[in-house]
């Protein structure tokens, strides 16, 4: 269950819009059953009170749609972010993505989002899911209801959250929360001890179910590319399918690379791959490797930062040695 | 009509394996495949598999011809080796359906002989559903989940196969299996089809009308405004239409080995924005026109030419995998006026 | 596996023949390795052209289908495929395919008629086989008027051939224009679309227009101003195109697909599709 | 040495300044190393792209690396940091994937250190052979 | 596509020797785009070059490879022979079938294989090669030199010298710089000022130079050749074209409380100033912190002295923008504070001091006229105590000091003790050192001749504390050799402070986008062979700013900054480095990735409006490379996400062809 009520975000929406700071609001529609929920730009007070939700499966970032939506008026969109879209947001802003003049943000504090994926597989024809804080109730049109804990429904992202504070608002709705310490290097640290044979065989068998749909690409926040090399006839590395393993691979490990020192974790990567590849956790294990060689670094903590990437000391690990490393972890 | 007990199933399996490859939707933790089958693989009781069975006949990428370059001279090399015969088990109606969707495109002249020669060598034993999912909305195109096409229909019960041939592939088939599976009338199947109806008229989706799409309907929505709040936030990914079992648009790439020149195609997405690019334009330049291009495709334009047929069969994956949860659903929910809904 | 017959599967051609027509034009003359026209087309149809590594792409033939011996094709630099083109050599191979699309209606529609004949640029090249077709069977048809535009002298296509060949012919009248004053030229100065106004032609003829689109959109408005209905226009189109088949998926208007209903498209055929070319 | 050990193809990127003079002096002094190792002059050691080094797995190599100046000595100042840094990430990640971390190398090798360019070409065709054929990068189609 | 020729060298039988030219000469035949393959003895001999100039004029070449030596040995030349047979120089690539084949192979098998695969990659590459010309840029023939001490001073009139005029920027009311303030130089012990102060009447003499004092840069656009500085000149309420420097407004001036900076804050002067009699420019300076007037406005005196007229109290900073060719460094050093260091009781006692202070006490024009006395009671002190490496080669104590070494420090305190012991000769002298570090002209000699002839005390060791007690400074340390702890009561403690760039550096450099290192040191191009160029191109270094050093070294670093910055500006054009980055603006996505890795600050970012298909047009951020100061490094292509960045001559597609052909 959300802390903060839906009536907080819509009165927050209706006022902003009526007073005239916004024409715009980028907010979470309702959709067909209780967890398909579709971001959606309302430009009416009516609309959003219809049709605007807030709850467990408003797991959608929106700020990746500013670098668009900035661009098509003078006027201010509003924009709900929650803890971890903030960074999202402040790394964009690094980018020079978006003019931060246009857009008006309104923090909210989030519990976790439900995973879509885990109800699925614990249950058939879902006809209602209902949130009471630590259980959740999922009736299904044939086979009754179940209750299970909150947390087995969290995806891996909010499990592993890694913070509760909003890095960037221009208004906060509810209380903000910390910066947590999180587990979320665990499942790197799993295969880091696999035998190089276990690593490849768990990412052979993960990264051959790709079908090149692009979702973990077009939802990325960072992958905001004008034109993806992977897309680009002139690149040479144009490639369109994967037409076997080693463009999966390379898909995958440049895209990650391509990430690095800008991906913020935000994990949408893993919660829209249609074929449930882990993909954050190639993320992971760049952002570890970047904590562990150069010093802790979160991207879009703030404003401006300059990436380890892109940044060096003259006393830095030597890639033969970040490899030994990876060995004796 | 002919059945064989649930415990000997695996004998079933063996026996068409014996002859055809044999592949069939299995369990992962990440959802259902199909998967060639082999002594200890289970047949999967879900309803969808992540990819749809078009894989079987248009698969993701192939490889059409290959060329060796030489200087100024070019041979053509039709490196296509033998189709095997397969038996595809456990299809859904909906992907059944979608062989149809598919017939049209690939076997109207000039015939594409790449699909046609897998279609020619593949037999399709449907599975009859009996629990359908919130998502399935098959009944919107008068599709009977409960009594697939294909050349075997199979039905399983709680104790039994039973299989009914419906194509002369289908009869060779059954006959040949004869020996292990024994006559049955169908009493059991009618008792669970009709169970299986009526759950479908209880699906939430049950009453969706696909009546106001169709043949000759261009006009009618292609500049309708609901196109922009639809398309708003779509990421021009090219999930919906892979997962799609009736999404057939395709690519043709070279690729250069180093000693030599590969022609494939690979699925394509309507949805991506070079879809339509060439150096002199393109004609679909915004997100908004390219989600037009595949819902006006799906539920008019096909119809258009093809006396009214859908391109769609209600299967439901774009529901449960679209990044942003919009569908086909939302889309003819909002242009053919809620009373559909 | 060569008995199968794969209409994806291109032939191979031998470009013998390069004429350069412009500064970005150039005409190709492509005939099989043995020395034979690939195949039979009609006025108006594609081929689709490769460079096996570097692409696909379609041509309107530009040669009369009366041409036994081979095909040409003239070609504007403006991509990947074309530049590769560009920069062969004679003897050079690439491979063919097709014909594709429907052709115009040479033998039933125009038969019998006066032809009008609209082009501005390369839009010439998808005009010259059906306006050689037309010239070749002189008496099936009545008066041909051509009327081509287009930037500056240097830019008119086919220009040997339109002053030797084509305005000599009886019955043929053609009219030249370009764009912009030019010391050396004499003839026409001014756009297409007011240069068909200006001529005024009388409305018992067949239109056939290629050019780009906006010259196809004041030409168009100009002759119904001057009375014609849209059941007497013509034009050809273009599309993204791969399979020419109808099949790959991009190239449709609405319901109709480029390479297979059209490229040739009747003006009120072209109203019946939605607005998305 | 065996008659019947792999010969494998090693791809090796020298920096104009340095390590591609190196090369040049192993030559002068007439030192050996397998001819299985060609060079891609670049540059700087930063040129070099990830994309490159998945490039050359692609297209049948079995070893590539990386050499350029010294730390503190690039042509252009700070080049090699920014290489130190990627390849760090990058080999870290083929590992991470189950990709034999001895077919990647980054070595430092100066314009005066013909002998470490010999030997280091030397060593690392030893260790890549010993691997054998690159599987696990590999792409069928650019197979003979 | 190309028309390439290939041309095999057999370099006698240095190539020909281990590899089958011929075959590969054949072997390329039927490569894509080669329409000419042959093999000759020597390529780079005049008959050579002749087989491919005709081969160029006969095959229509538009790109040729030669398989030879290193690209090392002749790319130039081979370069050379297409531009003159009109090809352009770019569309050449070398095959080094010598150096990387032929010599480091044995068998003929094995090498021509390789020769043939390498040829292959050059073909490849050449292929995708377009012709390049280097861009050019006019030169702005006026230098600017930052800062005015004795590196800024000789660079400038170097610079003068051979004809060019040159802008001097100090921020102080005068140049001198450190120089000005120290009484003699080791070790020779001739007199700082009788050496400086003509050097600084010569700039003032030299009509080619103009001195901005007391002023500072604020801007600094542009690039080599073409600099655009803005330069805030600071009020200082007195005309410096009327003033004469006469000095009656600063004897009348009723504000005599003011700290003089000169002599390190130990004696004072007035609100209006002349900070030594040798200043240049010699004139008058009203310091706004401590002049009634322009505190309270209740005053003027200095006004109604001043015949001339020159006082202008409403005088406001103004700011000069002028257009540089190059822009010499010159920024300085100063001592580290010392407030860290309470060991040493510096804050506690006015008798412990640094050396830079003991040099104005023993300066004639210093506080006490050249006699030494104590600060704090201005008796003559009989002990006294020299405390080396304070704040230097302090690696356990990098947040109070520095890692490196001072490098002046050894030096000056032998002459100081020297000094002290020849004109004091009742004085013990006691020097606290952890190594004497001597290399030089006549440096040891000199250190010897301390400890020999003047007997100063030399103890290796540290001191660990010094404190006061009534009029003495209790000294403990300890004396390594002995091994022993040392207790001297001292009448004054001389703290050899280490030295780090001035602060102005750090902002300074910002504005240039030259780099530095981590203790704030400009960072030369190359630490051998380039030392007195920063990375960025029209970039010099002169003096401390780069690293520690004595006056004699600071002097011909100047001059070779300044011979460096003549060289520049001889010049009518720069001819460029063609193989430079070039941004695709329709793919830039403007993230300011690639401007973060740029050493040389060559990538600026702009707003473009672009035109959409649609026919509305868009703004967007995109990288523009400036191709007169990319030097093609190339690390901005890796950074670029989007491929937007490519690098000419060393273009993606063409190392991947390379990596293709190589691979096949």
């Amino acid at each position: 269950m959300q802390e903060i009520k839906r009536e907080v975000l819509v009165n927050k929406a209706s006022e902003l819009l009526k007073n005239g700071t916004v024409d715009r609001v980028f907010g979470w529609k309702k959709g067909e059953f209780d967890y398909d929920i579709t971001p959606a730009l309302f430009t009416t007070a009516e609309d959003i009170e219809n049709e605007f939700v807030w709850g467990d499966f408003c797991g959608a970032n929106f700020s990746k749609y500013l670098i668009k939506e900035t661009g098509k008026s003078e006027n201010k969109v509003l924009v709900f972010l929650k803890p971890c879209d903030t960074y999202s947001f402040n790394q964009l802003l690094t980018e020079h993505r978006f003019d931060r003049e246009k857009v008006y943000a309104v923090g909210v504090p989030c519990n976790g989002m439900l995973d879509t994926g885990k109800i699925k597989s614990s249950a058939e024809g879902i006809s209602k899911v209902t949130d009471n804080g630590d259980k959740v109730v999922i009736e299904t049109l044939f086979d009754g209801e179940i209750t299970l804990d909150r947390n087995e429904l969290l995806p891996d992202r909010c499990l592993n959250c890694k913070s509760k504070k909003h890095v960037a608002y221009d208004e906060l709705l509810g209380e903000d929360g910390a910066v947590l310490d999180s587990n979320r290097f665990d499942e790197v640290e799993k295969l880091e001890k696999m035998t190089p044979d276990e690593r490849f065989a768990f990412w052979q068998n993960e990264l051959s179910r790709c079908i090149r749909c692009n979702a973990c690409r077009d939802v990325c926040p960072a992958c905001t590319c004008e034109k993806c090399v992977f897309d680009n006839p002139n690149s040479g590395v144009e490639n369109k399918a994967a037409t076997n393993e080693f463009e999966e691979k390379m898909f995958h490990i440049i895209r990650a690379f391509h990430v690095a020192g800008r991906c913020t974790d935000c994990g949408e990567c893993s919660r829209v791959c249609p074929q449930h590849i882990p993909l954050h956790l190639l993320n992971r294990k760049f952002i570890k490797d970047i904590d562990s060689f150069y010093g802790e670094y979160q991207a879009g903590a703030e404003v401006g930062s300059r990436a380890p990437i892109v940044n060096y000391t003259t006393e830095d690990i030597e890639p033969g040695d970040a490899v030994r490393r990876n060995e004796n972890a | 009509m002919r059945k064989i007990s649930l415990k000997k199933i695996d004998s079933l399996f063996s026996a068409i394996a014996e002859n055809s490859v044999l592949y069939m939707p299995v369990d992962t933790k990440t959802g259902a495949k199909f998967e060639q089958w082999e002594n200890g693989k289970e047949l999967s009781d879900s309803l969808n598999t992540v990819r749809s069975a078009k894989d079987f006949f248009f698969p993701q990428t192939e490889n059409l011809m290959d060329f060796k370059v030489e200087g100024k001279k070019i041979e053509v090399i039709d490196s296509r080796s033998e189709t095997e015969d397969f038996v595809v088990f456990g299809v859904r109606a909906c992907d059944v359906k979608s062989f149809d969707v598919l017939d049209k495109v690939f076997l109207a002249e000039p015939q594409d002989s790449y699909y046609k020669n897998r279609r020619e060598h593949g037999v399709i034993m449907s599975l009859a559903c009996t629990k359908p999912n919130e998502t399935c909305f098959c009944t919107t195109f008068r599709i009977d989940a409960a009594e697939p096409a294909g050349d075997v229909v199979c039905y399983k019960t709680d104790d039994a196969f039973y299989m009914d041939a419906k194509t002369e592939k289908g009869k060779k088939l059954l006959s040949a299996l004869e020996g292990i599976t024994e006559a049955a009338d169908d009493t059991a199947v009618t008792e669970q089809q009709k169970l299986t109806r009526e759950r479908m008229s209880k699906l939430p989706l049950a009453s969706l009308k696909a009546d106001a799409f169709g043949n000759g309907k261009t006009k009618e929505f292609f500049d309708r405004p609901e196109w922009k709040e639809l398309s708003e936030s779509c990421l021009g990914c090219g999930t919906c239409t892979f997962v799609c079992p009736t999404c057939q648009c395709y690519d043709i790439k070279d690729f250069n080995t180093g000693h030599g020149v590969k022609r494939f195609r690979c699925w394509d997405s309507c949805m991506y924005s070079d879809f339509t690019k060439m150096s002199a334009g393109q004609p679909r330049l915004t997100q908004l026109e390219r989600f037009r291009q595949r819902f006006m495709h799906k539920l008019v334009y096909f119809p258009t030419n093809n006396d009214g047929m859908f391109s769609c069969v209600g299967c439901g994956r774009c529901l449960a995998k679209c990044p942003i949860q919009m569908n086909i659903v939302k889309v003819m929910k909002k242009l053919g006026g809620n009373s559909n809904g | 596996m060569a008995d199968i017959k794969e209409p994806l599967i291109p032939k191979i051609g031998v470009v013998t023949d390069i004429r350069i027509d412009t500064p970005d034009v150039k005409t190709f003359r492509v005939v099989t390795p043995d020395g034979k026209k690939a195949f039979d087309h009609k006025p108006g149809q594609c081929a689709m052209l490769s460079i096996p590594g570097v692409g696909e792409a379609m041509f309107s033939i530009t040669s009369s289908p009366t041409n036994t011996e081979f095909m040409e094709f003239s070609i504007k630099k403006c991509g990947c495929v074309t530049e590769w083109l560009h920069s062969m050599e004679v003897g050079q191979e690439i491979t063919i395919r097709g014909p594709y699309g429907r052709p115009f209606p040479v033998d039933t529609e125009f038969a019998g008629h006066d032809m009008l004949f609209v082009a501005g640029g390369i839009g010439l090249a998808p005009l010259r086989s059906v306006i050689n077709y037309c010239r070749h069977y002189r008496d099936r048809y009545g008066k041909i008027d051509i009327v081509y535009g287009s930037r500056s002298m240097q830019d008119l296509v086919d220009y040997k051939e339109i002053i030797d060949e084509w305005a000599t012919d009886a019955g043929v009248e053609v009219h030249l224009t370009i764009d912009r004053e030019q010391p050396e030229w004499d003839g026409h100065v001014g756009f297409v679309p007011n240069y068909v106004k200006e001529l005024g032609f009388s409305t018992d003829k067949i239109a056939v227009l290629c050019g780009p689109p906006i010259m196809i959109k004041f030409t168009l408005a100009g002759l119904q101003e001057l009375g014609f209905d849209k059941t007497q226009v013509y034009t050809t189109m273009e599309l993204r195109m791969k399979c020419g088949i109808g099949k790959c998926g991009r190239c449709n208007i609405g319901a109709k697909y480029v390479c297979k209903d059209g490229p040739v498209f009747r003006f009120d055929e072209i109203d019946e599709l939605p607005d998305e070319y | 040495m065996q008659v019947n050990e792999y010969k494998p193809l090693i791809v090796a990127f020298c920096c104009n300044w340095c390590s591609y003079a190196g090369a040049d002096l192993a030559g002068n002094n007439r030192l050996n190393y397998p001819a299985d190792v060609k060079i891609i002059r670049v540059p700087c050691s930063c040129r070099v792209n990830p994309m490159f080094i998945l490039r050359a797995f692609q297209r049948g190599a079995d070893g590539v690396i990386l050499c350029g100046c010294h730390p503190g000595d690039c042509h252009y100042t700070s080049g090699n940091y920014y290489t130190r840094r990627r390849m760090a990430l990058l080999f870290s990640m083929l590992d991470y994937l189950g990709i034999e971390k001895e077919r990647t190398r980054v070595e430092w090798v100066s314009a005066a250190e013909g002998a470490k360019f010999a030997e280091t070409m030397n060593d690392f065709a030893k260790t890549v052979a010993a691997l054998g054929e690159n599987k696990r990068l590999e792409d069928l189609r650019c197979k003979k | 596509m190309q028309r390439i020729g290939v041309f095999v060298c057999h370099c006698g039988t240095n190539i020909a020797g281990t590899v089958d030219v011929k075959a590969v000469a054949e072997a390329l035949k039927t490569e894509p785009g080669v329409v000419f393959s042959t093999d000759y003895q020597y390529m780079c001999s005049q008959a050579g070059q002749d087989i491919i100039k005709k081969a160029i004029a006969e095959y229509n070449l538009t790109g040729i490879v030669v398989c030879s030596c290193s690209p090392r040995m002749h790319e130039a030349t081979f370069r050379k022979t297409a531009a003159a047979a009109g090809l352009n120089p770019y569309m050449v690539e070398i095959a080094n079938i010598r150096e990387q084949c032929s010599w480091v192979h044995k068998e003929v098998p094995i090498g021509t294989e390789k020769a043939i695969i390498l040829a292959k990659a050059a073909v490849a590459k050449v292929n995708l090669n377009a012709p390049l010309t280097p861009g050019e840029s006019p030169v702005t023939k006026r230098a600017l030199v930052i800062g005015g001490g004795i590196a800024g001073i000789q660079t400038a009139l170097d610079i003068a010298d051979a004809g060019f005029p040159v802008d001097i920027v100090e921020t102080k009311p005068t140049i001198g710089g450190k120089m000005a303030q120290l009484d003699k130089t080791f070790p020779t012990l001739d007199c700082a000022a009788c050496i400086l102060t003509p050097k600084m009447v010569d700039v003032a003499q030299n009509d080619k130079i103009r001195v901005f004092s007391y002023s500072e840069v604020t801007e600094v656009g542009g690039f080599v050749g073409n600099f655009e500085v803005t330069i805030k000149r600071r009020a200082r309420y007195v005309k410096e074209d009327i003033c004469t420097g006469c000095g009656l407004c600063t004897e009348k001036c009723p504000q005599k409380k003011v700290p003089n900076e000169f002599n390190l804050g130990m004696d004072n002067r007035s609100a209006i100033y002349i900070p030594f009699a040798q200043a240049v420019p010699k004139v008058a300076t009203i310091d706004p912190n401590h002049c009634m007037k322009l505190k309270t406005g209740k005053c003027g005196v200095c006004s109604k002295v001043c015949t001339a007229g020159a006082i202008d109290y409403e005088a406001k900073d103004e700011f000069v923008k002028e257009k540089y060719g190059a822009i010499v460094v010159a920024t300085g050093f100063n001592p580290i504070s010392m407030e860290k260091f309470d060991e040493f009781a510096y804050s506690q006692s006015k008798d412990v001091i640094t050396s830079l202070e003991l040099e104005r006490l023993m300066n004639a024009a210093g506080p006490t006229g050249g006699t030494l006395l104590r600060p704090s009671d201005h008796e003559h002190p009989h002990t006294i105590v020299f405390v080396q490496c304070v704040g230097s080669r302090c690696e356990a104590c990098a947040e109070k000091g520095k890692e490196y070494c001072s490098k002046i420090c050894c030096m000056y305190t032998a002459k100081h003790a020297m000094l002290i012991r020849d004109k004091y000769p009742d004085t013990e002298v006691y020097v606290f050192y952890i190594d004497v570090r001597t290399p030089g002209k006549n440096f040891d000699e000199f250190y010897r001749r301390a400890v020999e002839e003047y007997g100063v005390h030399y103890i290796k060791g540290m001191v660990g504390k010094v404190s006061p007690e009534g009029n003495k400074l209790k000294v403990q340390g300890s004396d390594l050799i002995y091994g022993r702890q040392l207790h001297i009561d001292a009448d004054l403690v001389v703290l050899a402070a280490a030295i780090e760039p001035d602060k102005s550096a750090r902002p300074l450099a910002t504005m240039l986008t030259a780099s530095m290192d981590t203790n704030d040191f400009f960072t030369e191009a190359h630490p051998k062979l380039r030392p007195v160029e920063s990375p960025t191109a029209g970039v010099f270094l002169s003096g401390t700013c780069q690293g520690p050093k004595d006056i004699p070294e600071t002097v011909s670093q100047a001059g070779a900054a300044a011979s460096k910055v003549i060289g520049l500006l001889c010049k009518d054009k720069l001819t460029g480095n063609p193989c430079v980055a070039h941004s695709d603006e329709m793919m830039c996505n403007g993230c300011s990735t690639c401007e973060k890795v740029c050493p040389y600050g060559a990538i600026s970012y702009v707003d473009k409006e672009f035109r959409m298909p649609d026919r509305t047009t868009k703004v967007r951020r995109v990288a523009v490379v400036n191709e007169a100061v990319c030097q093609g490094c190339g690390a901005c292509t890796v950074a670029c996400m989007s491929g937007a960045m490519d690098l000419k001559g060393f273009m993606n597609k063409q190392i991947m062809a390379e990596v293709d052909a190589i691979c096949k």
